[in-house]
């Protein structure tokens, strides 16, 4: 575990390999978000990363743009997303997913500060920024520690050297592994890139998570039989909550699509590590 | 050329606010900014050199503008960048990055545009050295830029329209972030203006910084002197920092950086939408594109969609090193409404024989309303050129019955 | 600059064949001429080159074509006057005309044009010299060309539809000829070649004389030496005659004016209409527009429609000074058609990011067809840019299925 | 008189006040143009001018352009032209006025000659060139010499000096004055400059007959009072061509009222030169 260790995120990782799901809140509107973020704590979601729709979205693929869109359009605010945090019905920890720019301008003293007092007033454990390097993260890691929330890093497949150890010396929670260069998205294959990635941070003892293009069990399991200790899956569940929306599909429905896709990704990372245990018991 | 702030801070602006997929390719940038560029290695400079001259037509003229002189009754000068190939200064930049991605070993280059000006700028660039490029585009604004879109793929290059979002240059650029994040490691990205991560404020600025180096000079050579101030529109603000760069260390030279202030500078938090581009003049420090910089958001933080009659200025950023120099009151901020731009684009047409670009056309109406102020001499860019803008110009000076205008009634349709 | 023929006759050809009404304006301006432009009374070729200049841009690039020149294998440069102010080598004689106009005393500017290019350098010179200006153009010209009149509006020319005949170039010149009959005494013509009567051939002459003094010392700076072969689109020869006039006495270097194939060289002598312009090619000795010269014409002497492509070279008449050349062996008249100059077209856009004028494009064509019978050091000039040419480029692309064209499909209604 | 005198033109002027009608031959057709130049000459012409079209007529205003049109539309040529004159029945002198490409493009051989021969042949008596000016009439002076047919030069309000001298060194048959800068064309008031005019060529001995923008017997009248032997009228009788065609009206019709404004314009002729006669006698 890096230096910086302040909320409950690491713990979710501790037994088994965790399953961390994406949504926007918000997506399509308020009410319809909640029930599906609940469902996807239904279906074994263990860490919960909760995007707070920002307007210019740089790090995400089309899928998840849409979902900040609709989100935006149903009239998400800062503000909004913390009373959807309180109203928020389950028992895992919860990320806030944002831009910088939104942290940056909350409340009325400049700087990071007052949105984590709010967010950990709000209950949040965490953030992921995806524009925010470790370069320009000094004033959103003080504020973190000043409030107990963890600070995850994303780390690219072209994180290297020098790099990766200024990231991981921030780092705090998990380290959010992306699994191929882009942005997000739901992919048909697994990245090549994935087991290397892992080499690369296996020496750092932080969770590490893996993310971009996870869209099946199958490549879950492939996934944490690579050694992941956790998996993030955004893109495919958006699009669930995006078709069945388009569709005209019943907030039920679309929660219970969304509650046995987490069921099968779930399992999926569960059968990775059975896989990966004895070997690793081997070595 | 100036060469400062090379750490890519201006203050508390500027910065490197990107995905960490994109940090290995930025170090690359920096460090190949830092070679080429800052120490001219390879002869990197003096090839930029010849071919902004050969292939560019530089130097542009620094010209007396009789009649504008007369009406004003003070020495006013204009930098023609509109005789720069492809018709604005945004070639200076375009050529520059190209090169240097092809000095960097790069084999595809992406861009974004907004009117197309940027993006014609690549395109020729990007032919004239041989480099395959993928230009994106808000699908609005392919369809109000045709003209451009064509001339983008006459030159060799794709257009890829983007349809997030509303369709315009704030939604392109993240796209091109995109296309970058993936293809990161064969592919340039050929920003177009001095804004987004460093080294890109930094590296822009010092491309178009032959602008003032050229203005400083030709300037003395008719004058023996300096003049009392600059002026250039700013969108995103390289026009801008090209024409001050070789000017900021002359204390006795005013600088105006005119923004588009559109139909008002009122705001409406409601719609997100800002009636202007004035984001030096009323924006506040904020985090867009990479950069810390002056941004029009609303009090969330969100960015708005900014307005302005001239597509060029209509970007609710600037750069971070403009938006220092204001703050440390080296630049003045200014802007003036789309009326005052159009009565100066119609002024320049009648008096000058020049069709200025309506970006270039606003500088020309604070010109209008404040020449008294500006001392004896003053310098300002013709950052572009008219053609681009002539449908635009029927419409909107039609629709707001503009004084000095020919009768637009025979060109109703559009042309 | 050459100041040969100052007597107005090129062997058989030029002279002065106009109504009387007109001879003794003729006479003035041919004192004029030989006043301030052969002796530079009153520093009139001072002024004139310093408006160049700073008003024009000049000296443009000879600029190295690296990919032409690897295509090939031989050494291709381009004289770039699609750098110059207004986008062709137009504004060099219009500037010099309206000039002259004010050493002479006169109020008053008409000028013919019919692609409008001529008729937009004029325009811009009489707003950049304060001169009234008039633009006759052919109606039907000015519907096909609807920017260009735009351009001459908003520099506050006016511009009188011509109805008469076709209603294209030739039309507009008779017309012209007809105003200044009317208006004699305070008004100068600004005719837009080396055509018309005595001293304007040799007067255009010797104002477009400016790009190969230019060429020719640019290239000996770049290469040491001469070029084996300068190559120059002819329509009615101004950038043709401009582009060779310093090379003329250099024995060693082959000259070739291309003209406009068209469709065919064949004629249509039943309707009067000759598929092309190629009057130095294909045409007979005959007198048109004050001069005697090669004439499209048909076996009684009527004058026929001539057709391009290309709207600036559709012109059944060339300059005298330029039939004695190609009599007289120095000048070699060639021509490509229509398809040939569409591909020089794109292929210039695409290899070298300069998108030509279609009347231009002639050349590259010539230089694709012929590369290897030129010699290893090539000129060609770039008489203009194609930003006017960018909606009869998609239809006539369109039309003809050309092969190294990017597909037109989402650009076929137009831009 | 000058000293070319070849055809029999001057005589035309010797007793009275000329009147020189102008159409364009052809105009809108053959046959009808036949009548209406035959209606000219039964209204008192006493020379008429022929117009022989071309297609670049930079000396015409509008109204003689569009004659000009219809003619070559109706498929008027040279050779045409020529049969034209052999079947007018008219017993006035003819001129043939054209510009100078048609003239010189004539024959097999290159020069006016072979035009000429044929002209003299017709029976035509001399020409009209508006685009050639002395200085280039060499070649079609001597040939009009050797056939023994009349060149008539137009002196305009510019011409003066050396150009005048030199225009009347050339002239024969008759010299014709233009009143006015500019181009043919039919005006509602007389031109202040041909006073101005007459006088400044009153040395020369030459028939001197005034054309450009006379309309009605009081022109002609005010013209020929102020001392020209000869009044040139083509567009208002151009302009009865073209309009009654345009109206469908009949060839007799517009016959007609050719003859009636022929008669018009000769009696006013013949008014003002009776004004004249007693003034001139009384110096
Ligand atoms: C002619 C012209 N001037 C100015 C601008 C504004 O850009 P910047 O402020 O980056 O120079 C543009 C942008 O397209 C432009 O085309
Ligand atoms: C770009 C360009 N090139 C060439 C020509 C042909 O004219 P000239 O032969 O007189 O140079 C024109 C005429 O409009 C033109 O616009």
């Amino acid at each position: 575990m890096a230096g910086h260790a302040n909320a409950d995120l690491a713990e979710a990782f501790a037994d088994e390999p965790a399953f961390v799901p994406y949504l926007a809140a918000g997506d399509p509107d308020y009410e319809a978000s909640l029930e599906y973020v609940e469902a996807l704590a239904r279906g074994g979601a263990d860490v919960i990363e909760l995007g707070l729709p920002f307007s210019e979205p740089i790090a995400e693929g089309s899928t998840i743009q849409s979902a900040i869109v609709r989100s935006l359009e149903g009239g998400m605010t800062p503000d909004r997303f913390f009373e959807f945090v309180g109203d928020l019905d389950v028992d895992v920890p919860l990320v806030c997913m944002t831009y910088y720019n939104l942290i940056y301008q909350y409340g009325a003293e400049s700087g990071p500060r007052p949105f984590v007092e709010r967010a950990a007033a709000a209950g949040l454990s965490g953030f992921v920024v995806p524009d925010l390097p470790a370069e320009e993260a000094g004033p959103l890691r003080e504020a973190c520690d000043e409030f107990g929330l963890d600070l995850v890093f994303i780390v690219a497949p072209t994180t290297r050297g020098d790099r990766l150890d200024q990231i991981m010396s921030q780092v705090s929670g998990y380290v959010y592994v992306q699994a191929r260069l882009g942005v997000t998205g739901a992919k048909d294959d697994v990245s090549g890139q994935t087991e290397e990635s892992l080499e690369r941070i296996a020496e750092y003892d932080v969770p590490k998570a893996v993310g971009f293009g996870i869209k099946t069990g199958d490549h879950a399991e492939r996934i944490v039989g690579a050694g992941a200790d956790g998996i993030i899956v955004g893109s495919v569940l958006v699009d669930i909550v995006g078709d069945g929306t388009e569709r005209g599909d019943s907030t039920e429905t679309i929660a219970e699509r969304l509650e046995s896709k987490a069921r099968e990704l779930k399992q999926g990372a569960l059968r990775g590590y059975e896989q990966r245990v004895p070997q690793a018991e081997g070595k | 050329m100036t060469q400062k702030y090379a750490d890519g801070k201006f203050g508390e602006y500027g910065g490197q606010y990107v995905p960490e997929v994109l940090m290995p390719a930025i170090e690359e940038l920096t460090d190949a900014y830092e070679r080429y560029v800052l120490e001219n290695e390879d002869g990197f400079m003096d090839e930029f050199r010849a071919r902004l001259r050969d292939f560019g037509g530089r130097p542009t003229p620094t010209q007396y503008a009789e009649r504008l002189s007369e009406r004003y009754d003070r020495e006013v000068y204009l930098k023609r960048e509109d005789l720069l190939h492809g018709g604005a200064h945004k070639l200076n930049n375009a050529l520059g990055q190209v090169l240097l991605a092809k000095y960097m070993g790069k084999e595809r280059i992406v861009a974004e545009t907004g009117a197309g000006q940027h993006g014609t700028a690549t395109a020729m660039a990007a032919a004239h050295l041989d480099m395959p490029c993928e230009i994106y585009m808000g699908e609005r604004d392919i369809n109000r830029q045709r003209p451009n879109v064509f001339r983008m793929r006459l030159n060799g290059s794709a257009v890829n329209p983007v349809t997030t979002g509303r369709g315009t240059l704030k939604e392109a650029i993240s796209e091109t972030m995109r296309d970058w994040a993936t293809n990161v490691e064969d592919t340039h990205y050929v920003i177009g203006s001095i804004v987004g991560p460093h080294p890109f404020p930094a590296m822009v600025r010092d491309f178009q910084a032959v602008i003032s180096e050229e203005a400083r000079r030709q300037l003395d050579e008719q004058t023996g002197g300096l003049p009392d101030a600059v002026l250039a529109c700013a969108g995103g603000g390289s026009n801008t920092m090209g024409t001050f760069a070789n000017f900021v260390d002359d204390d006795g030279v005013e600088l105006y950086a005119v923004e588009a202030g559109g139909s008002s500078l009122e705001v409406d938090e409601e719609e997100g939408v800002a009636p202007n581009s004035a984001s030096l003049s009323t924006g506040e420090e904020g985090v867009l594109h990479g950069a810390r910089t002056k941004v029009l958001q609303d009090s969330d933080g969100q960015i708005m969609e900014s307005h302005s009659v001239s597509a060029g200025l209509d970007y609710a950023g600037v750069g971070p090193e403009l938006a220092r120099l204001v703050d440390d009151g080296r630049v003045q901020a200014v802007n003036v409404g789309d009326v005052s731009a159009l009565e100066g684009f119609h002024r320049l047409s009648q008096l000058e024989g020049i069709i200025p670009a309506l970006e270039t056309a606003h500088a020309f109406g604070y010109l209008e309303e404040h020449s008294e102020e500006l001392g004896e001499t003053i310098v300002v860019n013709v950052s572009g050129r008219g053609d681009k803008d002539l449908e635009t110009v029927i419409e909107e000076t039609e629709k707001r019955d503009i004084e000095n205008a020919p009768s637009m009634a025979e060109f109703s349709g559009g042309i």
